[in-house]
């Protein structure tokens, strides 16, 4: 089971893609919040929750997907969106407010739409879970081989969703995966005050044989990558459901602006020596013979699709004030 | 046809009559919920479908309100088009939060570019004594946030037809239909449970109030046993001399307002009658809309006839105590109408 | 690891006593609903959900469970709340809507509540669960050893309140106890349609190591006491949570009036072949030396309390109507 | 003492202050909630407190509502004093049955056997860009559910007397503290947002309203944020000769309709202002009252200005247009007062 090198080449170029992303964000997400931090204020108000360290589950997944496969994200779904191929554009100018965003700005960071990928993400822990399961079960019914993907956090993995989701989609043997993030935090609290048990694939054998649980550790791309190649291929063949819990790192605070009191010192730094994107460039150079100067061209694509993104948003007017009145209904 | 008009069935026969008919037209359309299979929907509202559909296609669920309600979410984002039944009104609390949060909210949230053309039916009303957990009607409580349409039928015609509409409608709708009012064999009996429904395919707009009966001097809210009370109560009324309307309200959301202010201008007299809790209810909005809008025309204070801020008691005389019925209207409206 | 006669006889009594109070309650239920059933008349309107055959599941924990420890019963409680020692005369007023009742009428039949032996219920499936948890939490927080018990369906175990209450009990090592009677069925839902997994117990492995999971099968009354004894030992010892799941047997309709059109042909009938009353009874008998005069004098006593009950129910008066205004507030 | 009047709180520190005053007097009381811990509350209504009585009385939850607040009505049901933060409340959609169908009828049901001494403390509101699923009040959502009593202060003054008095009273109370008033640093600093709070403890009934400025000209019902904009308001009418009297309802459950009653009887003209949205919610309970107990004191119709029963928008300028402000009561005051 080796990788192809368009798949490397894209995972890298994604990761990237997708942390250079979070890092421009960071950055933006400060304009306008200086020198007094008001989080209603600025070029991108409201909460902002970053996947910066997280990219390895996206990525490791979303390799294996198609467009017509579904991506139910949570109140993080940056890296997933990027990775599901989400108009960068559109979803960019979404979260700057702007009439040209995905949902002419009515939506939001926690509230990205994009019907053409079949992303959606909700900024209620463990709402996507039934609703990709609900998804699956329409790709069943219309006899389509696509396949649903839930991310959550390993908090999330505590909320009745978790539980009734993976129980119908088991009974109905639906196309569904479950990715169980686990950075070590829900917010400020740790894994172990939220989590009774010791990682959430384990939980697969509460929901019968058709149910298979992979864990992932070390943020690890390639252990990401053969872990979901099996799930998905086992979801579009009809063989069930599965759950995935990858290792993450979540290098930045729960939101920003988090001060992180509850965080043990030196804890971030050392996160970021593992950090999943320079080493899988290093994995690369070493073990799959890309060269430098292939890698930066792929960086450079990145970040110039990301700059025009950003750009685009920036330009972009916002929405007239009586929009804010339509679509209740259609 | 004259035959066809002269078909009698009850609310739940007419209900699962419109499912019926969608299905077959719509291969899209399917049904998802506890008991809706061989047993039929405990209050009859898929009787007979699993017959001709299969359980493909009406699927019983897990006691799993949060599952399968946001499994009808994604279900329609992808184009399907599901009827999910919440068995009792008051279980929403455990699904609260697909239901408002995201069924109602995503169009909204994606400015336009999710469609959720679903239905949520779900059964409401007491007065069989089933106590505080299995007898609300919480009109107001769907109502109040944004995003569903919520509409609250009353005659086997309305709900064949408005059940039509609401499965066409591309937006979410909440469909409330009342237990005592599907005309079950093992309910109380009551005349405007059981009515003419034409067998053809028909559709009842969803947002437009009815005028059952038109009147001069007081004007009469109702919806569903209200309504039924209402019918009732304004027979009396005559016979002692008062003149009322009565309006059957069918839809919550959107409301009908130019119905009730075109009736309160004629008799400058309102008497809204709810199943809900009066406080933050439906007759608190109405009045409200009078207030502002039809100020000028009230001859009399606005008088509301509601569940008083109580759980439902389950002792037989308490719960008639705290319920509306006839007499209590009878009774309001002529305190009213001698205003 | 005998049974005490003593126990063995408090358990025969009690489930002769659970029996006989459904079997007049199966009785009462139809007084007023006849020729034509309307669920709103009779002597006891409104839903009726009787344990009959279930009794095994109720009395083959409470015989460990003292005045202080806390149950919490759902849809179907009467037998619960027997073995229980709720107070009987009360419950059966309250089931009559009279104002001797427990709830002076205003509960009914889903909803007693008895805090003199800390007993409640509630008509929501899965609801007790938190309840239970949080009641033990109590216990624990002022130092005592009385467990909570809480008692479900199999059909309530899909519940996400399943889920968040066994992985909340399991975190704080709560001396609490998931009872899963496994009646095969939820109203008309099979379990096969309900759970994607063979038995409930299994699920314990879903909340860590210190939650520990029995199977009791046949409806076994002894077999149910020996799981119970040690899970309720595990709790008191603060060793943390259990799941017991019983397979018991459900005799009538899943309310009173049910047409039960989903049961297969001759299922009663053979289910009430293993009667686990008579079966009891024999064994009795049999094996632990009871004679004849002696359970005879047990079956006296209970059904001598059970009558009583129902005299002071049928006697006792409704409440006044403005009893409906009250208890909003305290 | 002098001192101790003068000493200014924020909002949330007055309410931590409260919460560890009863902490300190009652060892039944306890907090559960997510990140109120370490991390103090995400609007820090628990700030400090951990330090002082640790993880076994601040207890830190997993994503749990329905687990950790029914723990909470068990716990209460054997003695305790939970208080149960539930973070937004926009959340209670995963937890609602918990909270209307248990700890709100519970006491009812039981016939008052079973006490529920417990406060859910909850952050409402928006205004700062958090979008439709984090931005709402809801309520009207609590209010119109009987059983729990629904209280939304205003000041770290009431933040303060009224958490004491919901932590004693032996109801269950939901505890709606707004964000923005909270007068956290990475919020909007409002003046109302920091007040004179004194160090002993005290207690404000819930139940009741508060004239913030007695006026003769009309009536401005708000609360929360919409009484922080109306004291801006009636500034600003001051100044253009209209003399507003400003009633902060601080209780929904149960409601003043008293003072707002007497108000209206001397003003003749009745605003209400909410952040809530419009249909079925608290101004359509005012305006009702207003209409059947007050109806004759009316000289123009009752003006209502809330949430246009739109999900919230996240960008900027379109929340903003649908969110009450100081501009837009003096605007809907004006042309009330000039009806
Ligand atoms: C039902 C619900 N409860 C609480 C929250 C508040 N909240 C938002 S994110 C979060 C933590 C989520 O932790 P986890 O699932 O591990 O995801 P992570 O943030 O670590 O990516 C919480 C508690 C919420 N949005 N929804
Ligand atoms: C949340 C919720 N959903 C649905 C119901 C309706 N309901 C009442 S009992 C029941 C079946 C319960 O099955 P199970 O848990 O197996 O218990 P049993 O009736 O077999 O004792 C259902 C679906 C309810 N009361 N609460
Ligand atoms: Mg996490
Ligand atoms: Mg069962």
């Amino acid at each position: 089971m080796t990788i192809s090198r368009k798949e490397l080449s894209w995972m890298y170029e994604t990761m990237y893609k997708s942390r250079y992303y979070e890092d421009e964000m960071e950055k933006t997400y400060t304009e306008g919040k200086t020198p007094v931090f008001n989080i209603g204020s600025g070029t991108v108000p409201g909460e902002m929750h970053l996947s910066t360290g997280q990219e390895p589950a996206a990525i490791g997944i979303s390799v294996h997907l198609r467009k017509d496969d579904i991506v139910a994200s949570p109140h993080r779904p940056h890296h997933h969106a990027i990775a599901k191929g989400v108009d960068l554009k559109r979803m960019t100018a979404e979260i700057f407010g702007k009439k040209t965003g995905l949902s002419k700005g009515k939506g939001g960071h926690m509230h990205l739409f994009d019907p053409a990928v079949h992303f959606s993400c909700s900024g209620i822990v463990g709402a996507g879970l039934p609703q990709a399961a609900g998804a699956a079960l329409a790709a069943k019914k219309k006899n389509k081989d696509s396949v649903a993907v839930a991310y959550i956090g390993e908090g999330a993995a505590n909320t009745g969703s978790f539980h009734e989701s993976l129980n119908l989609a088991s009974l109905w043997n639906l196309p569904y995966i479950v990715v169980v993030e686990n950075n070590s935090y829900g917010i400020s609290v740790p894994k172990s005050a939220s989590t009774s048990v010791a990682s959430n694939d384990l939980r697969a054998s509460a929901y019968g044989d058709n149910v298979k649980g992979y864990y992932v550790k070390d943020n690890d791309p390639i252990a990401m990558y053969h872990a979901s190649k099996e799930a998905v291929e086992r979801a579009r063949k009809g063989e069930g459901p599965s759950i995935i819990e990858i290792e993450t790192y979540r290098f930045l605070g729960h939101f920003q602006g988090d001060a992180e009191g509850y965080r043990p010192e030196g804890e971030v730094e050392e996160l970021r020596e593992k950090d999943p994107i320079p080493l899988f460039r290093d994995l690369l150079m070493k073990d799959h013979s890309f060269k430098e100067d292939e890698l930066v061209s792929l960086e450079e694509k990145a970040k110039g699709e990301v700059d025009e993104a950003y750009a685009f948003a920036r330009e972009s007017d916002y929405p007239d004030l009586e929009e804010a009145l339509d679509n209740v209904f259609i | 046809m004259e035959t066809e008009k002269k078909r009698s069935l009850t609310g739940n026969k007419a209900m699962s009559e419109a499912i019926r008919s969608e299905m077959e037209r719509d291969e899209n359309v399917f049904v998802l919920g506890e008991d809706i299979g061989e047993y039929g929907g405990i209050f009859g509202s898929t009787e007979g479908l699993i017959k001709q559909f299969g359980p493909e296609r009406i699927m019983d669920t897990p006691i799993s309100e949060t599952g399968f309600i946001g499994a009808a979410i994604g279900a329609a984002s992808e184009g399907m088009r599901p009827i999910a039944e919440l068995m009792f009104v008051d279980f929403f609390g455990v699904t609260m939060d697909q239901i408002y949060n995201h069924m109602a909210k995503i169009p909204y949230m994606s400015g336009g570019n999710v469609k959720l053309p679903m239905v949520l039916m779900t059964a409401v009303g007491g007065g069989y004594n089933d106590a505080a957990q299995h007898s609300q009607t919480l009109y107001a409580t769907f109502a109040h946030l944004p995003g569903m349409k919520v509409v609250a039928p009353t005659t086997p015609y309305d709900l064949k037809g408005m059940m039509i509409s609401a499965i066409r409608d591309d937006n979410p709708v909440v469909f409330m239909f009342h237990k005592t009012l599907q005309g079950l064999g093992w309910m109380d009996q009551l005349d405007t449970s059981i009515g003419q429904v034409p067998e053809e395919t028909y559709s009842v707009p969803l947002g437009k109030a009815k005028v059952i009966k038109e009147g001069t001097d007081v004007t009469i809210v109702g919806l569903q046993m209200t309504t039924h009370f209402g019918m009732h109560a304004v027979k009396e009324l005559e016979e002692n001399g008062i003149n009322a309307e009565l309006i059957d309200l069918r839809s919550i959301v959107p409301l009908d307002k130019e119905t009730i202010l075109r009736s309160v201008k004629k008799t400058g007299r309102l008497l809204i009658v709810d199943e809900d809790y009066k406080s933050f209810g439906i007759s608190a909005e109405i009045a409200a809309i009078v207030a502002e809008e039809g100020l000028y025309d009230l001859e009399a204070p606005i008088k509301r006839l509601a569940i008083p801020d109580v759980p439902i008691p389950y002792s037989r005389p308490l719960e008639q105590y705290i319920l509306p019925n006839a007499e209590k209207i009878v009774q309001a409206a002529t305190e009213l109408a001698n205003e």
